[in-house]
């Protein structure tokens, strides 16, 4: 359900609220929250965030209505796309790198990807951890049966950590610096996985409705996304404080994490690495295919569909065209 | 032939008054004690540290954890605010259950047909886990408060329309029958005849229902909440705050009993020919 | 199984008040519960109420009484056959016919001047005149001390009279009476009949009274039916011999009779023998 | 004096018979229709595409979900080994609540000051929310079966327990003095007199506890699982895969009226006495 | 209070059964209800029974019967005075004093054979013995045939007579019965009466039994004693003079004698004079 409008500055129309679902993650929609960049954007419209643990829930989210904006993974996209959910992909955050991470326990005795057979790993189902665990093993050919992959929202892998409920996690920031601090080994980073084919990344979506009714607020929240990538790059220390209250982790630690990712501005959106442009695509609809197909490989989703109807679900004719 | 002095109407004994009378002081001794016991074993329990205060805080921690959330609320929610978030959506969704099950169950304990469309689907929902069709209700209505008071509302209405149904079967039919003798009919016969004779039956279905929902709250407090006393339990649990899990346990507990302590008052107050049998 | 008993008078061949007007007409009425296949429960009954009668009905277990008082109350309608109160057609209950159940059957939560006051209140008689009237009516059953109390509070004797109250304070042209005091014990029974025997005189309603006790419908009635079951119809209907002549003799002088005793133990055969 | 034919033995009328005899297919034919009526109702709106399937999948698409979780299992267990994971919590919970609130309930029916010692405990868990002590049973003993069949175990404990005491009490003293008086004595008296006499509130109490137990099924399956239908509709929901909620859902509620028939076949079984009133 | 009633002969001045031995001595038994300071519900009760002794004991409700009751069952201790029994302390129910309640009692769970069963089972009797005496007493109760059924499935009278059945086969010295009859209707009342009386006939044992009903009192007792209340005491205690004379004689011939007319009215009025 769509707020009802209001007149806002110029002659464009804004809604009287605009809902954005994050997630903690260390790009630049977090630091255009920490900054309050939308807020000033949209004086007089109230701008709501709501955050999620995962990109599931903003998927659910979305398709009830309670959300505008959203961020998911690429593999909860894919999943989203193919199932006919009403958003498109507006902007693509970030690819990961590592950020997320197999992180295992000191003594448990696991030092290769080998070693986690037998064991408990935890991490947040059809996120984009849980692909590229998935991936991981299935790149090193080993049956993700011979270990307990366990479904632990990431803000209580933590608490299970301490609890001895498991032995490893393969999970984002800032649980992964929270659990290396708590006695936590990385033994493969996403940068990894993502070397052998299985990239993963954080897209914006948006719902289909808002974006034809308010298509201005989309190219505006853009511009606000851009501005947080420029102010994300060009001064990094400032950036990491402010992130690190959103993410509660130290200013080093946050430092850490936001060079773990790579983030990008609006104009490498259109790159042809990432969406392109209307008239020559870019291949980021053949990574949300390859990513949708793995997953219905591994049953965690029941359908893929083609790679137009990805294509379809990204909007790469909103950015400023220079 | 025939009893010489009937004993139908014998007058009640004062036996059980005279029992009464006496004991309930030592069983409730006994009960302090036994809190009390309870209370030192955990007190001794966590001091020596035979379990890690991450399992079992001391009495002493989790008071502390009480008085510096009635002074700093928790996560941006004083702790009333919290408490109050619950027991408003409770009272919504118990209020619409009540308004809305009543009068169908009454309707349907009047006409079987009516009784028979839907029974099948109260009977269905009935035995179901709330988090299974909680699911469906965020999908449905989102994840604001609209589907948390859907989720209690639902399952406070079942308890509510059986046993108004039940209730307005078991109305004695000589009472009705008196009551159109003496002119009512109509709406008056459901007003004036029907209602009061269920209230006691509704009284002890609110009852039900406010502890069917009570026991749903943390789950539909679970999804994207951000206050609630549920929310704070559970929020608690996932950063391992052992005395903030323990501080919203023993609120939600007491408040558990005040509740029932107010619906018993009013079933005492409102329908006292109900409490000799 | 007509028993020819010397000392009853059949209503039908001399009758008793026919200087009174007849107030319910049972015509032809007969009642089969569902399915409709089974023998009938009541079969042709015949019958005529009058003003300032009191009609005791005796009978086995079973043989239709109450069927025949939820016929004339209008709680169910007859298979076959009419009912008339006062000329017009009887169909649903109102409170021209006033009933009076086993159970005192008050209502619960309202106190005993509500519950009197309650048939007033559905007419739509104004509050002060309903308030008058309740406590006069209270006052006639002795119960004007109680009038605030709630039913629970009272003995089932009291109870008993406060249903009787409710019930006359309608103004019902009759009162129909289903074993109203069966679930008294003696005493409180016995000062119950004495409290009725008075109301009837005060009142001059007319009142049918179903009770299983024949000591009860010695001592009370003007007019005793007898029904046999199976299918349920009146075999004997007569004046109680014991009525009109001792009219103000008291119960203890009456059981004391001979022709009380001699009654009793014909009524209890000819009830036994079914 | 006295009735000339006493009234307290009436036999019973053959009325309520007739009336049963004839009237239920009636009603059960309304409540069939108006079930087939909610199925067309939900083929209609989803053939119309009035609302998207994510909301509301067509019955074609349950049954075709329902039937590939059959052929292929679901997240690899078979429909089966998820029902068979979720009865086994279940019945493990139940049983142990069983053999434990029973013989406690009874000897605290009998001894009030053992029931003054446990009384204050039962009290104040019963009404709380699963969710809420959840966390601390997930904090005490891990993620595994040990907690979920705990948080079962616990719900289904108080009605068993609070029901075994009221049942004892409730004994006619005169049952217990005329055992007595027979020669029973000691254990006897508990075993063959007291046992049984509780017998149909104690399934009545079973009936209750699994109820209570099923509804908190879907929340203990909620941590960490990877089996159990419970679960299956939990996963689904994530990743919004409605038309197995729904299977799932379908399948819960087909179950918990088995289970229901079951124990009142039972209690139809063992204690034909209690049927009549 | 105490009425000097011509028929009446006293037990104590004249003892009826001198040459029976004597099975129960109540010596001056007192009971106090909690709390402690209230009035005696019993005061100073002394008693001998006899064996093969049917003694009714009347009274007013509230007057101490049950209590009383109790007592010499061993169901509660007399708070002064002692019961013996045979010649030893009676302290706690055993099988040697049976009883019969109000309600038929048999455990509902069992069938009629298996409640006559139970004393015995407790008794360490071996199975095939059990049976052949259940048989035997269920025969002599004329329950053969619903040997095998389960209580609910029996008519308030036989049940009734299972719960002596049951009583009787733990071969008691003596029998005591709590108004067992005043939940029946009067039809099987009287055949319950009738029973009685020829068990007793039968088994000779000492039965006391507490009733309402002073006809009841009349037709089968050899002694009946009368209770007061506040405090509980027996105020009259003598043997029924319709008894010995007319052993044989049936219930409705007694009815119909002048002197059961009189003792009755008598009686009555004894009792409710209270
Ligand atoms: N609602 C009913 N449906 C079917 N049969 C009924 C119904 N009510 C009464 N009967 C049958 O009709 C017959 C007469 O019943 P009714 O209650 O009128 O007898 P009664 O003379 O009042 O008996 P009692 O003295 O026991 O009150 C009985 O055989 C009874 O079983
Ligand atoms: N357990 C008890 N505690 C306190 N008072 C009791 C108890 N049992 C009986 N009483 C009181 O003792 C008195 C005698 O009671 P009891 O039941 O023996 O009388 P009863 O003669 O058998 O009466 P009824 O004819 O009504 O059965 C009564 O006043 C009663 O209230
Ligand atoms: N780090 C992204 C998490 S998810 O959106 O893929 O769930
Ligand atoms: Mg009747
Ligand atoms: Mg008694």
């Amino acid at each position: 359900a769509l707020t009802s409008t209001t007149k806002g500055e110029g002659s464009s129309t804004y809604p009287k609220q605009i809902r954005i679902g994050y997630q903690v993650s260390p790009n630049g929609e977090l630091l255009a929250k920490a900054l309050g960049l939308a807020e000033k954007k949209f004086a007089g419209v109230q701008v709501k965030w709501i955050k999620f643990d995962a990109g599931r829930d903003v998927n659910v989210a979305m398709t009830s209505g309670a959300i505008d904006f959203g961020m998911v993974g690429t593999p909860p996209a894919a999943n989203g796309i193919s199932q006919g959910l009403p958003y498109q992909i507006y902007y693509i955050h970030d690819v990961i790198a590592e950020s997320e991470a197999l992180i295992v326990k000191n003594g448990v005795g696991i030092t290769n990807l080998q070693g986690t057979q037998g064991h408990k790993i935890a991490t947040t189902f059809g996120s984009t951890s849980h692909f590229s665990l998935l991936s991981a093993l299935k790149q090193a050919g080993i049956n993700e049966k011979s270990l307990t992959i366990l479904d632990i929202p990431a803000p209580e892998i933590l608490a299970a950590w301490q609890r001895g409920d498991i032995d490893g996690a393969y999970i984002w920031q800032p649980t992964q610096s929270t659990l290396i601090e708590h006695g936590g080994n990385v033994l493969l980073t996403s940068k990894d996985v993502a070397a052998k084919g299985g990239i993963t990344g954080e897209v914006g979506v948006v719902q289909k409705e808002f974006l034809s009714k308010y298509p201005n607020v989309v190219k505006d929240y853009i511009s606000v996304l851009d501005e947080a990538v420029q102010e994300y790059r060009a001064h990094p220390q400032s950036a990491s404080v402010a992130l690190s209250k959103e993410l509660g982790l130290t200013v080093a630690q946050s430092l850490k994490a936001m060079n773990e990712i790579i983030v990008l501005d609006a104009l490498q959106q259109t790159e042809a690495a990432y969406m392109g442009s209307p008239d020559k695509p870019g291949q980021f609809g053949q990574l949300l295919k390859d990513t949708g197909d793995f997953l219905v490989e591994q049953k965690t989703i029941k359908s893929s569909v083609n790679l137009a109807s990805y294509q379809k679900a990204l909007r790469n004719d909103l950015y400023p065209v220079k | 032939m025939r009893p010489a002095i009937s004993v139908k109407e014998k007058p009640k004994h004062s036996r059980s008054i005279a029992r009464k009378g006496v004991h309930p002081y030592i069983y409730r001794g006994i009960s302090a004690s036994a809190v009390i016991v309870a209370g030192l074993l955990w007190w001794l329990i966590s001091s020596l540290h035979v379990v890690s205060s991450l399992f079992m805080p001391s009495p002493a921690e989790v008071w502390a954890a009480f008085l510096e959330i009635i002074k700093d609320g928790y996560k941006g929610e004083t702790l009333l605010g919290h408490i109050g978030a619950s027991l408003w959506r409770l009272f919504v969704a118990i209020s619409i259950a009540f308004v809305t099950a009543v009068p169908l169950g009454i309707l349907c304990g009047r006409f079987r047909w009516l009784q028979a469309i839907f029974d099948p689907f109260v009977e269905f929902y009935r035995p179901l886990p709330p988090l299974a069709y909680y699911s469906l209700l965020v999908l449905w209505f989102g994840i604001e408060d609209t589907s948390k008071i859907l989720l209690l509302f639902l399952s406070a209405f079942a308890p509510l329309f059986i046993t108004s149904v039940y209730s307005v079967q078991r109305v004695p039919k000589d009472r009705i029958s008196g009551a159109t003798s003496l002119g009512a009919k109509g709406w008056s016969l459901y007003i004036y005849i029907i209602f009061p004779s269920c209230l006691p039956d509704l009284l002890t279905a609110l009852r039900t229902a406010v502890g069917v929902a009570y026991s749903t709250l943390v789950a539909a407090e679970m999804v994207a909440a951000i206050s609630g006393i549920g929310w704070m339990v559970l929020d608690a649990s996932k950063f391992l705050r052992s005395d903030v899990i323990y501080v919203g346990i023993i609120i939600m507990g007491v408040i558990a009993v005040l509740i029932d302590v107010l619906i018993r008052s009013a079933m005492h107050k409102w329908c006292p020919w109900t409490e000799q049998s | 199984m007509m028993i020819a008993t010397p000392t009853f008078t059949s209503h039908h061949s001399e009758p008793v008040h026919a200087n009174r007007s007849t107030q319910i007409i049972v015509d032809q009425v007969s009642l089969t519960y569902r399915p409709a296949w089974e023998e009938p429960v009541l079969d042709q009954i015949n019958l005529e109420l009058e003003q300032s009668e009191l009609v005791c009905v005796l009978g086995p277990s079973g043989c239709g009484k109450t069927s025949l008082l939820h016929i004339l109350a209008g709680y169910i309608p007859p298979t076959r056959g009419t009912v008339r109160i006062n000329g017009k057609e009887h169909k649903a209950p109102n409170s021209s016919v006033g009933v009076v159940f086993q159970h005192a059957n008050l209502f619960p939560w309202l106190s005993i001047a509500g519950n009197v006051e309650f048939g007033m209140k559905m007419k739509g008689i104004p509050k002060p005149l309903r308030k008058e009237k309740a406590a006069h009516y209270l006052q006639l059953v002795g119960l004007q001390e109680a009038a605030s109390k709630l039913p629970h509070q009272l003995s089932g004797g009291m109870k008993q009279r406060a249903a009787i109250a409710r019930t006359l304070a309608t103004d019902p042209s009759i009162v129909l009476m289903d074993e109203p005091f069966s679930a008294l014990d003696a005493l409180t029974r016995e000062s119950m009949q004495i409290h009725v025997r008075e109301l009837w005189a005060k009142t001059q309603k007319c009142i049918m009274f179903i009770t299983h006790d024949v000591d009860e419908a010695l001592l009370l009635s003007s007019r005793i039916l007898i029904m046999h079951a199976r299918p349920g119809r009146i075999v004997q209907d007569f004046r109680n011999p014991l009525y009109s002549e001792n009219k103000a003799r008291n119960f203890n002088e009456l059981r004391a009779d001979r022709q009380f005793l001699e009654l009793r133990e014909s009524l209890l055969s000819h009830i036994a023998s079914v």
